[in-house]
C-alpha cells in the first residue's frame, strides 16, 4: 500500500505548508494568529485531505487496476473501506499526530491543542470517507478535482463547523462535549455507510 | 376483493404506469394544468390574507409580510431535497427510470427555492438582525444545501453519457439527505439568530391563526407549484430523452400535422 | 455432468450512446474450448468481453456461470480472470510487485511462483524494473503473467497479443492450449486468423456484426 | 384601505417587495422557460423528422 | 484550449470555495475576518493556483501530447509561455477579477480593495510562470502534485509577503509603491526567464 | 541528386538504466524506401524510433536530414511525424476536434480535410464522439489520420497495425504505399513479418539484438 516513506510524508508537508502560508500573509500581531490558529488548522487539514483524494482512484482507473478491484470476488464495500482507511493514515492520521506542534509555532494555548487533536482525530476519518465518494463519483472525469471540491465540501463544511467550534468554545471556558458526540456521530454514520456509497459510485462511473 | 389489496392494486398499477415515460407523458399532460390551476387558487387567496387581511405584526410591523413567502419557499426547499433524495434511491435500488427523472429536474427548482429562502431571508434579516447576513447555523447549513444543489447539477452535466449521469446525481442526491435534518434541528441544536421552530412546534403551531391561514394556504400553492414546474420540465426531459423512439416522432408529427 | 464448467449467455445487448452495438448474442463455452470473438474495429466486442467479465451489467439477457447468474456471483469473480488493453499495471511498483500485489489480492503468498511466472514470460530479467520502464511488450507479457498466478478457470482476453514479438505470440499460445487442455476457458478477442496458430483446435468462433 | 399606504408597507415597502417580487420572478421563470424549451425541443425533433423523410425519398427515387 | 466554460470557472470555483471555508472556522466575530480577509485571499489565490498547476502537463503526457509538442517545429518556450498565459487567464485573471467581490463579503475597506485586487493582477502571471516550471519538472512522477508544493512554495513565499504585506501597509495608511514595483520587477523577470526552464524541464523529465 | 530526402544514422547506442540496448547502429532511408526494425520485445526498437524523432537525445553517434544534424533542427521537425503507442488524442475532445487541433499545431486551417481525412481511415461516422469513447481501433485509426493532415516526408510509426482489424490494416498499407510513391520515407516496427504485405517491396530491415 506504501511504497515508501515519501508517501506517508506528502500530505503532511502539504498540510504543514498550506498552514505556514498564513503566518506571511496577515498583520503580525502575535494574539492574531494565536485567535485564528486553530481555525487555519482546520481548513489546512481539510485541504490537505480534499486534494490527496483527487489521486485516491485515479491513478486506479488510469492503470486498470481499478477495473480488477471491481471484478474482484471480495466485498468492493469492505475493500473501499479498508483502502479509505489507509488513505486516512497517510493523511488524516498523520497531521492530526502532528497538529500540537504546529499549535506550538502559532502560540495556541495547550488546553485547545487537546481539543484540536481530539477534533481533528474524530474529524479527519470522516472528511476521507465522505471525501472518497466524491472521488469515486468523479474519477472518469478529468478536472475531477474542482468537481470534488464542489461536491465534497457542502458535506464537509459541518465537520468543520463542528471541529473548529470546539476552539472557539474553549476560548470562552464553555463545554465541548455536545460537538465531540456530534463528530463521534458523523464518523458512526460514515464508517458504516460510505464504504457502500463509494462502491456503489465506482460501479456506477466504470463503463 | 378486500379494499387493502384495491388500493395495493392502484398503488402499483400507478407506479408502473407512471415508471414508463410514456405513460407519465402522457398523465402528466391531464395533472399539469390541475396542479397549475390549484397553486393560483391557493396562492392568490394566501396573498390576499397575507397582504390585505393580516393584521401588522406588534414587534415587527408590515416586514413580517415577508413570512409568507420566506417560510414557504425555506420549507419547499427542504421539501424538494427529500423528494429528490427519494427518488434518486427508488431509481438506484428498483432501476425506474423516470424516478431519475424526478431527481434531475427537481436539482434546478430546489436550488431556486434555496436561492430564494436565502434571499428573502436575509432581506428580511435586514430590519430585524440588523445584518443581511451572520455565519449563523440555520443561515449557514442553508447555504451549504443551496451549493448541495449546484453540485448535483455540476455532476450530471459533467457526465457524457446519460445513464450514468442519472446514476451518479442519484446517489448523490442520496448521499447529500443528511444536510436535511441538519437545517431542519440546526436552530435546536444551537444558539441560533434564527426564529425556533414555531410552526410544527409541540403543543401547536405558536403563532395567532390570521398569521397561520395565509401561510398555510401559501405552503400548500407552493407545494403544487412545485408539482407544476417539475411535471413541465420533466415533459421536456422525456422528450429530450426519448427523441429517438416512434411515440415521441409520432407526437411530434402530429401535433405539426394538426397546426 | 453437474461439474463441467459452463459459461453461457443468453440474449445479450449492448446499447452506447444512441448506437446499438449488438443484440442477441448467445454463446455457451464449457471446459476445454476457446471462443474466439471477431468483428470489425469498434464492433463492440471490447463491450462485450466486459459484460461477460462483470465490469459492465448486462440490460437485456443474461450470462450464466455453472447456471447460476454472474452478477455479483463471487464464485464466478474468483474463477474468472479478465486481461484488457489497460494493462492494470501500477507504475511504480516494479514488475515482480505488480505480480505480488495481485497475488496478494488472491490472498496467496508464494515468492517461487512469481519468479517462476515471470520466467515462464520470459520477463524475469525486468522484474526489478519499475513498470514504467518497462517495454511495451514486456507490459503486455507482465498482464498476462496474471493469469498464472492463481487457479482462474475463465480466461477472457482481449487482444492478448498486441504488442508481442513472434516467439512470444507462440509461448502464451502454448501456455492457452495448456489452460485448455486442463480443463480451463478461453473467451478472447484477436484481429489476425487463428486459423494456422495452435489454438485452432479448441476455437470456435462469434462473428460480431459491422461496427 | 388606501393603496399608497399599502404599498408604503409601514415603512418596509423595499424589503417586502423585493422578496416578494423576487418570488414571483422566479416562479416566472420556472413557468415560461419549459415552455419554450419544450417548443425548441419539438421543433428539432421535427426537424429531424423532415430530414430523414427527405433522405428516404432521395433513397426512393 | 478552453473546451467549455467549466473548465473556465473552476478554477475560481476552488478559490471562491477556499476562501470560504474560513468564515465557518473563525471565531464569528465582524472585525476579525474583515482584517484578515484579504491575507485569506492571497493564500486562497496561491493555493489555487498551486493546484491548477499539477493539471497543466499531466493529461498531456498521459495521452502523449506532450511528446508530440516536443517535436514540433514551434519554439518550445514560446509555446510554453503561451501555455502558461492561458492558464493564467483561466486561474489567476479569473479570480483576481472575482477577487473584489469576495473582499465585499468580508467587510474589507474599499482602498484595501484595490491594493489587493493590482496586487493579485501584477502577482499571479509569475505564479503561474513559476508553478509552471514546478509542473514540468514534476510531470513524470505520480504524486507530483506534492513535490510541485515543495518545489515552488519557497519561491512563491516572497510575492506573497510583497502581496499580502501591502494590505497591512494601507491599512495602517502607509505607501506601497516599493511592494507593487518588486512585483512588477518579478513579473518581468518570470516573463523573461519561466519560459525557457519550463522548455529546459520538459526535455529534462520526458525520456 | 541533392534535393532527395535522406535520413542517415550513424553508429547510434542507446543505454538505459544499467543495460545496452544497442550500439553501433547505423541505417540510410531515402525517398521511396520504408526502414522496417525489428527485434523481440524490449530490445531498443520504441527507443530508437524516440532517438530519431527527436524525443530523446542521441548520446553517441547522429543523425542526419539532408545532411543537416536532426537535433532540434526544425525543418527536420517539421517534415518528420512520430506515431507512438500513447495516441496523443485528448480524451475529452472529440476525434474531430482533436484532429483539428493538431491541425491547427501546423497552421492549418481546412474543415474539409478533416471529414476527408476521418473517412479515409473509416471513423467518419465517429466524428463527433469523444476520444475515450472510441474503441481500441479507432483511436489506433485516429492517431494515424495526424499523418494525413499535413506533408510530412519522414513517417516514425511504431507498431502502427496494433489493434487494426484485417480491413484496417489494408487500407493503412496502402496509405503507406502512397506515401512512399509520392516520395515518402517510412521508418517502422512491426511484430509480424511483412513478406506478404505491399510494403514488402519498398522495405529494408534493421535488426536489433537480443534483448
Ligand atoms: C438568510 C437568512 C435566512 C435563512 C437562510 C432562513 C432559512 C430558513 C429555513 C431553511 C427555514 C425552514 C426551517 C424548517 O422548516 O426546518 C426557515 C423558517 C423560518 N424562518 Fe427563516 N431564514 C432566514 C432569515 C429569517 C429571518 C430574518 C426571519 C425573521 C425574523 C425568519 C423567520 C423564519 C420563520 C418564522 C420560519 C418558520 C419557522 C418554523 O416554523 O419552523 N427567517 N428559515
Ligand atoms: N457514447 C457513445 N455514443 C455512441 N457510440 C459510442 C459511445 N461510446 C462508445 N461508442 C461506440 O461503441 C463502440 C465501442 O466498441 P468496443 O470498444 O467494444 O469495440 P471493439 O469491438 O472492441 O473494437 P476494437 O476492435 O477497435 O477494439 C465503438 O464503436 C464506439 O464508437
Ligand atoms: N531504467 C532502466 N534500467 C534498465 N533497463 C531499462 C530501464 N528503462 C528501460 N529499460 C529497458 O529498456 C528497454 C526499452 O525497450 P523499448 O521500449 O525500446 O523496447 P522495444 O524494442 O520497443 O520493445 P517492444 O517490442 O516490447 O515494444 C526494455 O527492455 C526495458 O526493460
Ligand atoms: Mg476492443
Ligand atoms: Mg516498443
Amino acid at each position: 500500500m506504501f511504497r515508501n516513506t515519501s508517501s506517508l510524508i506528502q500530505p503532511l508537508v502539504f498540510f504543514i505548508i498550506i498552514a505556514l502560508l498564513f503566518p506571511f500573509s496577515l498583520p503580525a500581531e502575535g494574539l492574531l494568529l494565536q485567535r485564528i490558529g486553530g481555525g487555519v488548522i482546520w481548513v489546512s487539514a481539510v485541504l490537505a485531505t480534499m486534494l490527496s483524494l483527487e489521486s485516491m482512484f485515479h491513478s486506479d482507473y488510469q492503470d486498470g487496476t481499478l477495473e480488477q478491484m471491481l471484478i474482484h470476488p471480495r466485498s468492493l464495500s469492505l475493500a473501499m473501506l479498508g483502502k479509505a482507511l489507509a488513505h486516512w493514515t497517510a493523511t488524516g492520521l498523520i497531521l492530526t499526530l502532528f497538529s500540537p506542534l504546529l499549535c506550538v509555532t502559532f502560540n495556541i494555548p495547550s488546553e485547545q491543542i487537546w481539543v484540536l487533536f481530539t477534533g481533528l482525530l474524530l474529524g479527519t476519518p470522516s472528511l476521507t470517507l465522505i471525501g472518497a465518494i466524491g472521488a469515486a463519483l468523479t474519477v472518469t472525469l478529468r478536472r475531477g478535482g474542482v468537481l470534488i471540491a464542489i461536491i465534497i465540501l457542502p458535506l464537509y463544511i459541518p465537520i468543520l463547523i463542528f471541529g473548529a467550534g470546539m476552539l472557539t468554545q474553549v476560548a470562552q471556558g464553555l463545554e465541548v462535549t455536545s460537538q465531540l458526540y456530534a463528530l463521534a456521530a458523523i464518523l458512526a454514520l460514515s464508517i458504516t455507510l460510505a464504504p457502500f456509497a463509494i462502491a456503489g459510485a465506482l460501479r456506477i462511473t466504470i463503463n | 376483493m378486500n379494499p387493502i389489496t384495491i388500493i395495493w392494486n392502484f398503488l402499483s398499477n400507478t407506479y408502473h404506469r407512471l415508471g414508463s415515460p410514456r405513460e407519465f407523458y402522457t398523465i402528466s399532460r391531464y395533472t399539469t394544468p390541475v396542479f397549475g390551476a390549484l397553486f393560483l387558487v391557493l396562492s392568490l387567496i394566501g396573498t390576499y390574507f397575507g397582504l390585505f387581511v393580516a393584521p401588522a405584526d406588534y414587534q415587527q410591523g408590515d416586514s413580517f409580510r415577508i413570512l409568507f413567502v420566506h417560510v414557504p419557499v425555506a420549507w419547499m426547499s427542504l421539501f424538494v431535497y427529500v423528494v429528490m433524495a427519494t427518488a434518486g434511491a427508488i431509481g438506484l435500488i428498483w432501476r425506474m427510470k423516470m424516478a431519475f427523472v424526478v431527481t434531475i429536474c427537481s436539482a434546478p427548482i430546489g436550488a431556486a427555492f434555496t436561492a430564494l429562502a436565502l434571499m428573502t431571508g436575509s432581506i428580511w434579516g435586514k430590519p430585524i438582525w440588523g445584518t443581511y447576513w451572520v455565519w449563523d447555523a440555520r443561515l449557514t447549513s442553508e447555504l451549504i444545501l443551496l451549493f448541495l444543489y449546484f453540485g448535483i447539477m455540476a455532476v450530471y452535466y459533467a457526465f457524457e453519457d446519460r445513464k450514468t449521469a442519472e446514476k451518479a446525481t442519484a446517489l448523490l442526491s442520496v448521499v447529500g439527505v443528511v444536510i436535511v435534518p441538519i437545517i431542519h434541528y440546526s436552530v435546536e441544536w444551537w444558539s441560533s439568530l434564527h426564529q425556533g421552530v414555531t410552526v410544527f412546534a409541540e403543543g401547536g403551531p405558536k403563532m395567532p391563526p390570521e398569521m397561520l391561514l395565509p401561510l398555510a394556504f401559501m405552503a400548500f400553492g407552493f407545494m403544487f407549484f412545485y408539482g407544476y414546474a417539475l411535471f413541465l420540465s420533466m415533459q421536456n426531459k422525456v422528450l429530450d430523452n426519448e427523441r429517438k423512439s416512434g411515440w415521441v416522432r409520432a407526437l411530434v408529427n402530429n401535433k405539426e400535422q394538426q397546426s | 455432468m453437474p461439474n463441467l464448467k459452463v459459461i453461457s449467455a443468453n440474449n445479450l445487448s449492448c446499447v452506447r450512446g444512441d448506437n446499438l452495438l449488438f443484440e442477441g448474442v448467445s454463446f455457451d463455452v464449457s471446459e476445454g474450448q476457446c471462443l474466439h470473438v471477431t468483428g470489425p474495429n469498434g464492433c463492440g466486442k471490447t463491450s462485450l468481453l466486459r459484460l461477460i467479465s462483470g465490469i459492465n451489467q448486462t440490460e437485456t439477457g443474461c450470462i450464466k456461470w455453472q447456471g447460476a447468474n454472474t452478477n455479483d456471483n463471487s464464485l464466478f469473480l474468483s474463477e474468472c480472470a479478465y486481461i484488457a488493453h489497460k494493462e492494470g499495471l501500477k507504475n511504480e511498483l516494479t514488475a515482480i510487485e505488480n505480480l505480488r500485489y495481485y497475488q496478494q489480492l488472491d490472498g496467496i503468498n508464494d515468492e517461487l511462483a512469481l519468479d517462476d511466472t515471470l520466467a515462464k514470460l520470459k520477463i524475469l530479467k525486468c522484474a526489478d524494473l519499475l513498470a514504467q520502464q518497462l517495454s511495451f511488450g514486456q507490459r503486455r507479457r507482465l498482464s498476462f503473467a496474471r493469469l498464472l498466478i492463481a487457479e482462474f478457470s475463465l480466461w477472457v482476453l482481449d487482444e492478448p497479443f498486441t504488442g508481442i514479438d513472434t516467439d512470444g505470440r507462440e509461448l502464451m499460445e502454448s501456455l492457452c492450449v495448456n489452460h485448455l487442455k486442463s480443463g480451463g476457458l478461453i473467451i478472447m478477442t484477436h484481429h489476425q486468423t487463428l486459423l494456422d496458430s495452435p489454438l485452432n483446435q479448441y476455437r470456435s468462433e462469434l462473428q460480431l456484426g459491422q461496427a | 384601505m388606501n393603496w399608497s399606504e399599502f404599498f408604503y408597507m409601514g415603512g418596509y415597502a423595499f424589503e417586502v417587495w423585493t422578496s416578494w417580487g423576487l418570488t414571483l420572478l422566479v416562479l416566472l421563470y420556472f413557468v415560461i422557460m419549459p415552455k419554450q424549451r419544450n417548443a425548441k425541443i419539438k421543433s428539432q425533433i421535427q426537424r429531424q423528422i423532415n430530414r430523414e423523410q427527405r433522405d428516404q425519398g432521395k433513397t426512393d427515387s
